[in-house]
């Protein structure tokens, strides 16, 4: 027997912010963004356990939510008292994003009931063939000509050029869990560290980056590794922990 | 279904003659309505009369069995200028569909839907009722489907001596 | 035509609205009827009146900028055992999409995804096979990307008079 979870489906990260605000009743204005980050990863990290297909617009999301959150903890630099108010609130923007796309939100529910109250109004059905047995045209092809005909098969051929030209490609997935296994298999083979900058020298989109670090944000709570970095801004240095045994242990989500 | 009172039922029998252009029998009347048949055949001598009485722009008409609302037969030429333009042009799904059976002759239905990428019945419809295109014969092989291919009347219209004559594809 | 008496002008006008089931503009009615479009007007409002007075099954709609007959949605559960019901509704990502596109046409895809925080390309394609969105143009810049804007169609969908109807929605 299958166990199958039940998860809620968002329509993308902002619907799925929209909802944990509202479940925790929080003044939008006013985003407690440590518990909103926790809450949102949580998701990600269930939504993953269940194969549920998510976008990496929710992880790009994830990212701007730790981004939120790192400038939020940093201490605020001090400042001389200058003319200019004090700094932007770094939550500013993802508040206007929010409010704007709750906006169209309700738009759409609205649509929805509109939708409702119409689907019980029905139109009369024209049988146009009736129509023209009654009303015969003078002429059964009106003002086409032959060069209309052509032009409307080119056209067809046209279409079924392109129809056969759209290749599908496939959106390679890159999951946290898929990169959390990839480091730990790199890591035992270099007992010695690696560096971030060689873990993702042969990266090329900025999804896989962004994964990558979620991926080692996730490996250090869980105690699997430690990082090491020599000075700021220098390159970040990623050993396995060594663990009582001497053995590693499998990585589980927890 | 609520009981209902023989005014509401009357509005009912109007809803379902209005909306379809079949002509509806009692009995399917009376099955939806779930009532009995002699109460609807009251019911739409009322609409007749109605009908006559308010002079409507439709009337009630027993045609095949069944019942159907008509537009007054007089008001023919102001109909005639409406529906002409519609039905005088051929839409786009319409060439499309005319365009691939004369090139590809013959052809069946679900041949040109594949090359159209859409479902082609109501065009096929469309041309079959003009007179433009008919059926050929049977393709051999599972469901014998249909062959379509144009007639007489379509080199007439476009002016054509036979099919040779139809300007090659580039 | 004749000269008509203003009864018989109603009449022509029920007939017209019998035959058609896109709405009909007041200037087409009046083009065919060969009257001025301020009596027809009249006449629409006597129209819808009566169809109340009466209970007739059928009401007159004003709709995407013109008038059309539509049965009275308290008969929906009746008339959907005769005719196959609407096309699917809309979902939810589709919706939003639709809302974006309404308020703020004419608007770019990426305007679209940007507001959304998602991809909205599946989104965009249903709605334009359902025709409730179509190309508007482009927009000047790099790209040029296409512009997408709301259809007569989208007006009927909803059940909407015209776009001026929108802002009023909230």
């Amino acid at each position: 027997m299958t166990y199958q979870v039940k998860l809620p489906i968002f329509e993308g990260p902002l619907d799925l912010l929209l909802h944990l605000i509202e479940e925790n009743e929080i003044d939008i204005y006013n985003i407690p963004i440590a518990l909103i980050t926790q809450q949102y990863l949580d998701y990600l990290d269930r939504a993953e356990e269940i194969d549920l297909e998510l976008t990496s617009d929710f992880v790009v999301m994830a990212c701007t939510l730790l981004s939120i959150k790192a400038r939020m903890l940093l201490p605020k630099p001090i400042v001389e008292v200058t003319d200019e108010e004090s700094e932007l609130d770094p939550r500013v923007e993802l508040v206007q994003r929010l409010l704007e796309y709750k906006e169209y939100k309700e738009k759409a529910k609205v649509f929805r009931g509109l939708e409702a109250r119409q689907a019980k109004h029905f139109w009369r059905e024209i049988d146009d063939e009736q129509l023209l047995k009654k009303f015969p045209p003078p002429n059964p092809i009106g003002d086409a000509t032959w060069t209309d005909l052509v032009t409307a098969f080119n056209e067809v051929l046209e279409r079924v050029e392109k129809r056969a030209q759209t290749i599908s490609l496939s959106r390679e997935e890159i999951t946290v869990q898929n990169k959390i296994e990839y480091i730990l298999t790199i890591l035992q083979k270099k007992p010695q560290g690696i560096s971030f900058y060689q873990l993702i020298s042969h990266v090329v989109t900025k999804e896989e980056i962004i994964v990558t670090f979620l991926a080692l944000l996730e490996l250090v709570k869980s105690d699997r590794i430690f990082l090491r970095q020599k000075s700021l801004f220098a390159d970040i240095y990623i050993f396995m922990t060594p663990t009582e045994e001497g053995e590693e242990h499998a990585y589980s989500f927890s | 279904m609520p009981t209902l009172f023989p005014d509401e039922t009357k509005s009912i029998i109007e809803a379902l003659l209005f909306v379809t252009n079949e002509p509806l029998t009692v009995k399917t009347m009376a099955e939806i309505i779930e009532c009995p048949e002699y109460n609807i055949k009251v019911l739409l001598k009322e609409i007749k009369a109605d009908c006559e009485r308010e002079r409507k722009g439709f009337c009630l008409k027993e045609v095949a069995g069944g019942y159907s609302f008509v537009t007054r037969p007089e008001y023919a030429p102001y109909i005639e200028k409406l529906v002409k333009p519609r039905l005088n042009t051929l839409t786009q799904a319409a060439l499309e569909t005319l365009a691939i059976i004369a090139y590809r002759q013959p052809v069946t239905k679900s041949e040109i839907d594949e090359i159209r990428g859409v479902n082609s019945d109501s065009a096929i419809n469309t041309l079959l009722g003009r007179s433009l295109i008919e059926e050929v014969g049977r393709k051999e092989g599972p469901g014998r489907p249909i062959l379509y291919g144009t007639t007489q009347n379509f080199l007439k219209y476009f002016g054509l001596k036979d099919l040779q004559e139809l300007p090659e594809m580039i």
